[in-house]
């Protein structure tokens, strides 16, 4: 008959190896964010910075962002063959719509392309390790920066 | 002539799958041990004990704890389903229990239930069960009713092999004080006296000596059949069926003749007149090392230079695998030659070296087929490359006769049928068992017969010969049709010629 | 026919691995060719906006059209009860769903998007033929599959003749299926004829026959295995009636073409003035792919096996080439926008397209044929699939079961 | 029908400001500023969109349409003509019986029985309600054959990675592509940007509008004068017309 | 800090430290426990590298399995290899950035949830309908599949219909990884899928899931054919000095 007492002595042993050696990556971790832990957090402070920026635009998304984070390749997909297929150009859930509020600029005003590094679409696109096809085709920026709109 | 259903061979080379039939085979097992004597030889109780469960469960932990094979086969079945269809017994019979995966799980219902978590608290969850006396009974019989073929071993994704798992609930089953009289009582006689057949010195000489007039009258050459003479190169060790048995002891004479026509000096050691050894079929570590002991004991006392095994299926599973591992090393004897050496090996590096003058038309009468014994063809090997003990039976066989066909694929080499006589089954009480379980063998058989003519059924074991030639009949066959490789040699082999 | 034994190809021991290896390594090479095209785009191909398709495409319409003639061989036994054709079906199954699958991976991967194989399969349009032939494609192994299933499993051989027919009819519907995605072109002159459908029927039978031929002799040859002469006497007589059909469905093709105004210009630039595809046509086509075949299989060296062999492998560049004239020389010939009009534009209007095919699309085609001779070989160890043996005395006794049964 | 007045509005603004435009041609972008159809309906098959090409009035050394066209939808060229797209280009005729020469720009024909359509495996080939028959790349597995299909060699294929599209005008490496009639400034109420320049040059060869309105100056003027279509043996019932052929 | 993230959290540490403890248990008893016989199921191979060889078909390919029953070998092996698939399209919720390898397989991984649920599905219908497999069948048997075939279709459910918010799932785990607690989104698919994965690893080494390290251990498979060349003697059956 097994010895539950000596089991969960071994339990407790094993238990507080893998505790060890999970603290052990815990206060190494530290000290290489600048790379991994760096990247890992990256999702959390870039949507931080995006969503001040954002704001600065003066509004809020479409939806809220709850529905967005999980829906959002749904809309545009229905809007793209809606568009598509029955000229439907409404701008709500348009990708246009997406890039004129969530495109950052530089200094001089000009547009970053959205998806990259780090931009709006492509840090969580690449945090997630999925690709986005909609740049492969369309255009990465609005299509007039507001400096320049006649 | 039976007075238990014999199944009926049909129009396929292959057995088509039963349907199953709960429990068709429940009743049928061996006599257990009455003489005390017999069990208490080997180093186990004389009769069942009272505490039987109690040992039984210790004696697992024990083995659990020898055996890496028992542990990880226990644990790692996954139920897949890949053996049912694979045991000859249950294509014989029909009895579930005889699929290989349920024959394992009489065992793992004990181990899941006093050894593992979930069976400890969710037995019915996981089909943990007590052991109980129904359950001992259950596994007496149908672990006996398992020839530890290994042909579900060679079909299973993890290679969990039934022969371990059945020697293990023997191994189990003796130290509690349950035996099997057959086994027992002969493995006894060979530890005892050398020999299955319990054969004193003189008896074996005299019968060497009937032999060696036969062979004169028939061939007018003198071969002469040694005992135990000193010096001699080789120790022949074969089983001691050989010396009695027909269609045996024409194999006997084949490699009397083989040695007499390479010239080469051998004997046979009286002490050690006995290839077979039954302890393998009860998992007995210790007994199986005490008879093969024998062996090496004499190998020594005559100054052999080289060790050669005679057909025997088992034996040569022993003597491959085990001796070196079990009364190794054997660094008294030639390092030239492998230690040991099958028989069928001496002869085909005789038969390449041109050695042996082979007249293949004396064997005209025949047509040939191969019986792969299940112990050779997947728990040993011949010759220097994997799978050399499929080609060179055969090819001696094709040096020794014109017409030769190989049973369909599927059923040979690795895949081969037991006879349905092996592991320790190979006793009348089991009669039914030993018919149902030669159906596939026996239809493979018939295609070759009736496609081919084929009127010879080669074996290099001594079971397969004893079994075939009780169950061939049954079948319609004739019993004549078995015979030994070194029986076809024997034929063709032309004495005298080459000096 | 009971006593022909099938068996797993074990025989090629090392060599096996060899041979699996280098193709693995053509394989391998083919995909790299693919991931190149894809990863810069088309414009590193010879193919262009004139030339749209070009080398894989004549590989892959090749080798689709062999692996149906394949299974049309492999139905032979079943359908027209020609039981001395049955020992060779499994193994015709197993090419075709082979060549199929090489001619496939091939389309797919010239793709300009093979990502989105999954669009194409699961988006339809089913006016178009191209549809059709997915369809028919997906089929094809779906059925070849099952038929070699009901041939290899005992319990099902009395399917073997039913499916069997389903197999005949099917390919016979892909072919012409096959055929009409050219037949149908209605833009461009050397296509837009009926007559491809029936055509690219007879030139399935002759390509899928000769190469089935090839692949039967290697395997025979590599493994020891022997297969009888009758057998291969009676394909190679099939062959050479193949390739005389198929050349009586290229004339009548051309010779129409030539009797109609509208086709005059295509049918002088293919057979005439069409350099590269007029060359294909005459020297590859009509005398390596035709002539020289029948005077090898007819001729007296027709009993060689070797000769046999030649004639199939000449059957195959013949064939290639006489997809490379239909598709790119097809396509090379300017579309008649404006009959009677001198055109020209900075969009090549009016001018022969040029078309010079690169090493990678030479690369994806070939590895088509790599990955087909690698899954042959493959499954044909694994699998019971290849003849044991096939002497004369087999097929004499099922020649006379079949004459004492008919007369 | 509720929204009838609207799409009848829509039909006669058009129609109206494609006629001004015509006649004024020299003002840029008078019919740009108007309502548009509204963005949320849905095009429909009252209207079928089309051109018709004077070629008496097009010059043999003006490329004003084609750069247009390359412009609004940012087609580059790599400079390798064999594989750079074209959605229009300039074609130049000369009539093998009389020498007469002539000068044209060729692209979609908008056909109303189009064989790229009918080909295509994934249904990307597709024609819209309105007439406009576009290539949907979400769907479009760059497999060519519409391509092979097409009688007037109208489509091209990217042949290689696209940066810096135009918003209007998505674009990517291995799908297939043609003219679109400039259907996002068509949904917005303008005229394609070939046509507009055409107009900016004061060439009028091109006139753009709603075949199947009769009061529409191309409708007006098909009724008027003798036109074509390319290859109209095939009977595709082209929606691009030419005048002077 | 929610309930559920706190509960998700402490139920992924158990079943992290249940799954290693307990197979690397079962693992050491295996390499532990003697193999005093050579019992190589021939023909087999003579050498250490052929051995490695043998086992990589084995674990691979199914080979043995191949050899039995071609049905079973197919369903068989499109459940493991899609499952295999799957899984490594899920090393991208542990690291960051991600390996090359791991993007490549990421779409494709997508599919072989069809792939999975297929081989389940078939391997499932053979369990019931076969006669010989559902006499050796018991209850666990079928749990197990069923666990699997739930997984596999919440799974699939959150690629193809409903989906969830993968970056804070991933941002949860990496938490969990570097403890620094994230939140996990309550969607219920999610939690389903998560709290069966965990059932999962908490019964795998109390289950024939030991399969897994148990065919590495397979002294049939894994055994050189060399007795006839070296002594294999155990501890146990050493003679006493």
């Amino acid at each position: 008959m097994l010895n539950i007492r000596l089991w969960v002595a071994r339990l407790v042993m094993m238990g507080a190896l893998l505790g060890a050696s999970g603290l052990t990556i815990a206060a190494e971790a530290p000290c290489k964010s600048a790379v991994d832990r760096g990247n890992a957090a990256s999702a959390g402070d870039c949507q931080a910075a995006k969503e001040k920026r954002f704001e600065g635009r003066g509004g809020k998304c479409v939806e809220d962002e709850h529905f967005m984070r999980r829906n959002h390749m749904n809309l545009i997909l229905h809007q793209r063959d809606e568009t598509m297929h029955k000229g439907i150009r409404t701008s709500k859930y348009s990708l246009k719509g997406c890039l004129e509020c969530h495109t950052a600029t530089r200094a001089d005003g000009s547009y970053i392309p959205i998806n990259d590094p780090g931009q709006f679409c492509e840090s969580c696109h690449h945090f997630a390790s999925v690709k986005i096809d909609c740049f492969e085709c369309h255009a990465t920026t609005p299509a007039v920066s507001p400096a320049s709109k006649p | 002539m039976a007075d238990f259903d014999v199944p009926v061979l049909g129009d396929y080379p292959i057995c088509p799958v039963p349907a199953i039939k709960p429990d068709a085979m429940k009743g049928l097992k061996p006599f257990a041990v009455n003489n005390p004597a017999h069990n208490t030889a080997l180093g186990f109780p004389g009769a069942l004990v009272d505490n039987w469960e109690e040992v039984a469960v210790a004696k697992m932990r024990e083995l659990l704890g020898k055996y890496r094979s028992l542990q990880v086969f226990l644990d790692s079945c996954v139920k897949c389903g890949s053996c049912t269809d694979k045991c000859h017994y249950f294509i014989g019979t029909g009895d579930p229990r005889n699929m290989p995966v349920a024959r394992q799980d009489l065992m793992r219902q004990i181990y899941r239930r006093y050894f593992t978590a979930a069976g400890k608290y969710l037995p019915k969850l996981v089909d943990a069960k007590d052991f109980t006396r129904e359950v001992l009974d259950d596994w007496y019989s149908y672990y006996h009713q398992c020839s530890q073929c290994r042909r579900c071993s060679v079909y299973c994704p993890f290679g969990i092999d039934t022969a371990e798992i059945s020697m293990a609930a023997r191994e189990i089953m003796d130290a509690i004080g349950l035996g099997q009289k057959y086994t027992n009582e002969i493995l006894g006689k060979n530890i005892k006296i050398g020999n299955n057949l319990g054969l004193p010195p003189p008896a074996i000489r005299n019968t060497l000596d009937g032999i060696e007039e036969d062979v004169e009258d028939d061939t007018g050459v003198v071969v002469r059949f040694p005992l135990d003479v000193k010096g001699a190169d080789v120790l022949l060790v074969t089983p001691s069926a050989d010396f009695f048995a027909e269609p045996h002891i024409d194999g006997l004479i084949g490699y009397g003749k083989v040695f007499h026509q390479a010239g080469i000096s051998w004997t046979l050691s009286s002490y050690a007149s006995e290839g077979a050894n039954f302890a393998m079929f009860i998992g007995s570590y210790s007994n199986m090392k005490r008879a093969a002991m024998r062996i090496r004991d004499a190998a020594r006392e005559l100054g052999v230079k080289r060790i050669v095994v005679g057909e025997c299926g088992h034996a040569w599973r022993v003597a491959y695998s085990f001796w070196n591992t079990i009364i190794g090393p054997f660094d008294f004897l030639d390092p030239k030659y492998p230690v040991p050496q099958h028989i069928c090996e001496f002869t085909n590096d005789l038969i390449r070296r041109g050695a042996l003058n082979l007249d293949k038309s004396a064997n005209d009468h025949r047509v040939v087929t191969f019986h792969d014994s299940c112990n050779v063809a997947r728990a040993s090997r011949m010759g220097q490359v994997p799978g050399g003990q499929y080609t060179i039976p055969r090819d001696i066989i094709k040096a020794s006769c014109n017409r030769f066909v190989d049973m369909a694929s599927g059923t040979i080499h690795d895949q081969t049928f037991c006879c349905g006589g092996g592991g320790g089954l190979l006793t009348d009480d089991l009669m039914p068992l030993r018919v149902k379980g030669a159906y596939p063998r026996m239809q493979a058989l018939r295609q070759v017969q009736e496609e081919h003519g084929v009127n010879y059924l080669a074996a290099i074991c001594a079971i397969c010969k004893s079994q075939f030639s009780k169950v061939l009949p049954y079948y319609k066959f004739d019993r004549d049709m078995i015979g030994g490789v070194h029986q076809l040699v024997s034929t063709a082999i032309q004495l005298g010629t080459k000096e | 026919m009971k006593n022909v034994r099938f068996t797993e190809m074990r025989e090629t021991g090392q060599s096996y691995w060899l041979v699996q290896g280098l193709l693995a390594v053509v394989i391998l090479l083919g995909l790299s060719s693919a991931y190149y095209m894809e990863l810069n785009g088309h414009w590193v191909t010879g193919m262009n906006n004139q030339i749209v398709w070009g080398l894989p495409h004549v590989f892959a319409v090749f080798l689709i059209v062999t692996a149906s003639g394949e299974l049309n061989l492999a139905s032979i036994a079943s359908v027209f009860g020609k039981a001395p054709y049955k020992p060779l079906t499994r193994l015709a199954a197993l090419v075709a769903i082979a060549h199929m699958a090489g001619g496939l991976m091939i389309l797919v991967l010239d793709l300009g998007r093979p990502d989105r194989l999954i669009v194409a399969l699961t988006h339809y349009n089913l006016k178009s033929i191209f549809t059709w032939n997915i369809l028919l494609y997906n089929g094809f192994f779906v059925l070849a599959t099952v038929y070699a299933w009901t041939m290899m499993e005992r319990r099902l051989n009395g399917y073997a003749k039913v499916v069997g027919f389903g197999v005949f009819l099917w390919r016979v519907i892909l072919t012409t299926c096959t055929g009409s995605i050219f037949g149908f072109l209605v833009a461009r002159d050397a296509y837009n004829a009926a007559i491809m459908a029936p055509m690219f029927i007879i030139l399935s039978f002759s390509y899928g026959t000769a190469i089935y031929l090839m692949t039967l002799e290697t395997l025979s040859y590599w493994s020891g295995r022997r297969i009888s002469d009758v057998l291969v006497t009676r394909l190679k007589n099939l062959l050479g009636i193949f390739i005389g059909a198929a050349f009586y469905f290229f004339l009548a093709y051309h010779l129409t073409g030539m009797y109609v105004a509208e086709r005059q210009g295509v049918e002088y630039f293919l057979l005439a003035s069409g350099n590269v595809y007029t060359w294909l046509f005459w020297v590859g086509q009509v005398l390596i792919g035709t002539i020289v075949p029948l005077a090898l299989l007819y001729g007296s060296l027709g009993r060689s096996r070797v000769v046999v062999y030649l004639a199939c492998l000449f059957v195959l560049i013949g064939g290639l080439s006489q997809m490379y004239v239909t598709i790119v020389g097809g396509q090379a010939y300017p579309l008649t926008i404006f009959p009677g009009y001198e055109v020209t534009s900075s969009f090549s209007d009016g001018q022969v397209g040029s078309y010079i095919p690169t090493i990678f699309e030479a690369l994806l085609g070939i590895s088509g044929f790599a990955v087909a001779a690698f899954l042959v070989i493959l499954v044909s160890r694994v699998l019971p699939f290849v003849p044991a043996t096939l002497v004369d005395s087999d097929v004499d006794e099922c020649l006379a079961t079949e004459a004492t049964q008919s007369s | 029908m509720s929204n009838e007045s609207t799409d009848q509005g829509r039909r006669g603004f058009l129609g109206t400001a494609t006629a001004t435009a015509v006649g004024l041609a020299a003002i840029p972008g008078l019919s740009l500023v108007a309502l548009a159809r509204s963005p949320d309906l849905a095009v429909d098959n009252r209207s079928r969109w089309g051109l018709l090409i004077d070629t008496s009035k097009c010059l043999t050394e003006c490329t004003a349409c084609t750069t247009a066209c390359a412009s609004e939808n940012g087609l580059v060229s790599h400079g390798r003509p064999a594989t750079d797209a074209q959605w229009l280009r300039k074609v130049q005729l000369k009539d093998k019986a009389t020498g007469r020469t002539l000068s044209l720009p060729v692209g979609c024909q908008h056909c109303e029985k189009p064989p790229c359509v009918d080909v295509c495996p994934t249904g990307a080939s597709f024609r819209r309600a309105d007439g406009i028959v576009l290539v949907d790349k979400h769907i479009c597995i760059g497999c060519r054959y519409c391509m092979m299909a097409c009688p007037y060699k109208a489509r091209s294929f990217v042949h290689e990675e696209t940066h810096n599209q135009k918003a209007n005008a998505p674009r990517g490496k291995g799908t297939v592509e043609a003219c679109t009639l400039c259907v996002p400034r068509l949904d917005a109420g303008r005229l394609p940007a070939c046509v507009e320049a055409c107009q900016q040059e004061g060439h009028q060869a091109m006139i753009f509008g709603d075949l199947q309105d009769p009061n529409s100056a191309i409708a007006k003027r098909l009724a008027a004068v003798p036109t074509h279509q390319l290859r109209e043996a095939l009977n595709l019932n082209t929606g691009v017309r030419y005048q002077g052929v | 800090m929610t309930v559920v993230t706190l509960l998700y959290a402490l139920l992924f540490y158990a079943a992290t430290a249940i799954l290693t403890i307990g197979v690397v248990r079962r693992v050491v008893i295996y390499a532990r426990s003697p193999a005093p016989l050579r019992i190589v199921t021939m023909p087999a191979p003579l050498t250490y590298t052929g051995v490695v060889l043998r086992m990589v078909r084995e674990v691979v390919f199914f080979e043995s399995l191949f050899k039995s029953t071609k049905w079973t070998w197919l369903f068989g092996w499109l459940f493991h290899m899609c499952l295999a698939l799957v899984l490594m399209r899920h090393i991208r919720y542990f690291q960051e950035p991600v390996w090359l390898g791991v993007q490549i397989i990421q779409p494709l991984g997508k599919y072989a949830a069809f792939g999975m649920i297929a081989g389940l599905l078939a391997l499932a219908v053979r369990r019931v309908c076969v006669e010989r497999v559902r006499y050796i069948t018991a209850p666990s048997d079928r749990a197990m599949l069923l666990l699997l075939l739930a997984i596999a279709i919440s799974g699939a459910s959150m690629t193809f219909l409903m989906h969830t918010d993968i970056v804070a799932v991933k941002s949860f785990f990496l938490g969990l990884m570097y403890f620094e607690w994230r939140p996990l989104p309550a969607d219920p698919l999610l939690l389903l899928h998560l709290t069966l994965v965990a059932t999962l690893m908490i019964i795998f080494p109390l289950s024939k899931l030991l399969h897994v390290p148990g065919v590495f251990f397979s002294p049939t498979r894994n055994q050189v054919d060399d007795a006839r060349e070296k002594r294999h003697v155990a501890a146990w059956a050493r003679d006493p000095a």
